[in-house]
């Protein structure tokens, strides 16, 4: 026996069931199980290899047919019926119901279609006027937030800060001048260190610089003091403590 | 405000902007109570049925829109390039009445009710523009949930979901017994 | 077909282009001859005259159009922009009290004065039609000189800048002192 069904026809296993017990009076309990395992199998000879996903859904199908056929045929155990959490057929047959209720429920939302379909909307068509326009805001209500003894204290206050942030006694002090380092003095302050320690923290080193030029200067100095092969960077391990260390003692010192 | 001015500035409203406008921003454009507002465009409903009209009131959860009547298609259709002909097919209507009706849902739900993958069905009625995602389910993986739009709604004539097509309790218990019955008559045999 | 379906059938095609129709189209469709149709939408555009509509046709040479009536475009554009929220934020106090005393004032030196960058509020106020530029520093840049507006004097009674309540000479050397005291007492703590 040959059902003649095409592939499309059916979006999925349940489909095909349903369609089997419909319209071939087969029962779902008593599917025949090897004639159906032979149309999935013609089936899966028609699909295309890349259809293999949802022919795996039919055979899963066909798989759970199986398994409710077996478990039929086999002798009834009361005790081990109980134990079980699910009747497998019961599984199957509420699928199935509620795949058909929503079957119907599709073809009612179909019949609601007809004439909201034949309905056109409009596109927006706001006149040029309207579309840019921004509205602007009003001066005299934004000020009625505020009045003279406002803006007044507000300005006083303002002021007043301002004052504050000028230091009265250090601002009469005149101007200092920072101190200017070149890299050379630092490099000297470097190799004095290095007479002094093996090795010593790089991070040690840049703390103790007064401001950022300090900072750069001495930067430059360990640059090319290692330029020179004077000393070492050494780090044990990534974001640890940068060593410096120097490998010229010897030709330096004084 | 006159009624007619009203009414007039809905009209004017409705139609410039185009797309479903809520009834609060009316009451507040007209300065008017939801209750008042309500029952003018009602009477206006009213009045767009009458024959020598070409456009009427859609009403969409509580949404108004201007449209033409489906009365007047065939003419339309002639001179508008919007007319959207897509036909939906089975399986997208089968889908469609699914997250219709179950959500806000995911795909594994459906897929376990349709029984297959559901991804190409989802992923056409979310390019048609009648589903769309309405958030997260709050389980592993935090799936998406899928719910229907305002356009579906507008596609099938429902001012709200809870207007949409419900099977009676009859035609329940008689879809119940068919299966029943089929699985009796082969026991009896 | 009826008039009235005629009618209604045009009122259908004109909200759904939304754009205007050339008559010949309209004839085409509607299966009508020039005169009919145009003797037809004449009528229409009387009706559309009346008190409770908010939308009309226009006539362009030979083509028709339907838009909404300009008496309605205040409503339309209460719903169709977002509100903007308009308020004088302390930041914007302080700024425009300092361009108020001290204008004419560039923007460097309301910096100066508020220790932070100015660009927004100083923009903000000039949205808000309360400055306005005033002319340009002779300086290097050229920079720009803001002032307090028209608008600004307008709202608080004065008719020109010079009525501002300036702060006095005295005041503001009291204003020092003040500040010079303070610090002298912080110091002997």
């Amino acid at each position: 026996m040959s059902i003649p069904v095409k592939i499309k026809v059916f979006e999925g296993p349940l489909d095909l069931l349903l369609h089997l017990i419909d319209k071939n009076k087969l029962n779902i309990y008593d599917i025949p199980i090897a004639e159906v395992t032979d149309q999935y199998l013609a089936y899966i000879h028609q699909m295309e290899s890349d259809k293999m996903e949802v022919m795996s859904e039919f055979i899963e199908m066909a798989a759970i047919l199986i398994n409710i056929k077996s478990k039929m045929l086999l002798p009834v155990d009361e005790e081990e019926e109980e134990e079980e959490t699910g009747d497998p057929r019961q599984l199957l047959m509420d699928k199935l119901i509620e795949y058909r209720k929503f079957k119907l429920m599709a073809s009612q939302l179909k019949e609601l279609q007809g004439d909201a379909l034949r309905v056109i909307y409009k596109d927006s068509t706001i006149p040029e006027e309207i579309s840019s326009f921004l509205p602007v805001a009003d001066p005299e209500k934004l000020l009625n937030e505020v009045d003279f003894s406002k803006l007044y204290s507000v300005f006083k206050s303002v002021m007043k800060k301002k004052t504050d942030k000028i230091d009265p006694i250090r601002s009469k002090f005149g101007e200092i001048k920072k101190e200017e380092f070149t890299v050379e003095d630092k490099m000297n302050e470097i190799k004095i260190l290095c007479n002094r320690y093996e090795s010593f923290s790089f991070k040690d080193l840049l703390e103790e610089q007064q401001g950022k030029v300090a900072v750069i200067v001495t930067f430059l100095a360990i640059l090319e003091l290692m330029k020179m092969g004077l000393i070492q960077i050494l780090q044990e391990a990534l974001f640890d403590d940068i060593l410096i260390k120097f490998i010229g003692r010897n030709n330096y010192g004084n | 405000m006159e009624i007619s001015k009203i009414e007039a500035a809905i009209e004017a409203v409705l139609f410039s902007i185009g797309d479903a406008v809520h009834i609060n921003k009316l009451c507040e454009v007209l300065g008017q109570d939801k209750k008042t507002t309500k029952r003018i465009i009602s009477n206006m409903c009213d009045r767009y049925e009458e024959e020598n009209r070409g456009i009427k009131i859609v009403v969409l959860e509580e949404c108004y829109q201007l449209c033409t009547k489906p009365a007047y298609y065939e003419y339309v259709k002639q001179i508008s390039h919007k007319t959207r002909e897509f036909s939906l097919t089975d399986v997208l209507v089968e889908t469609l009445s699914i997250i219709a009706y179950k959500q806000p849902i995911t795909k594994l739900h459906i897929e376990e009710i349709r029984g297959v993958n559901s991804n190409h069905a989802v992923n056409k009625l979310i390019e048609y523009q009648l589903v769309s995602e309405v958030g997260r389910l709050n389980a592993p993986g935090r799936p998406v949930l899928f719910g229907t739009s305002q356009d579906f709604l507008r596609c099938f004539g429902l001012e709200s979901v809870e207007q949409l097509p419900f099977l009676e309790e009859s035609q329940l218990s008689m879809l119940k017994n068919e299966v029943l019955e089929e699985v009796q008559l082969k026991l009896a045999d």
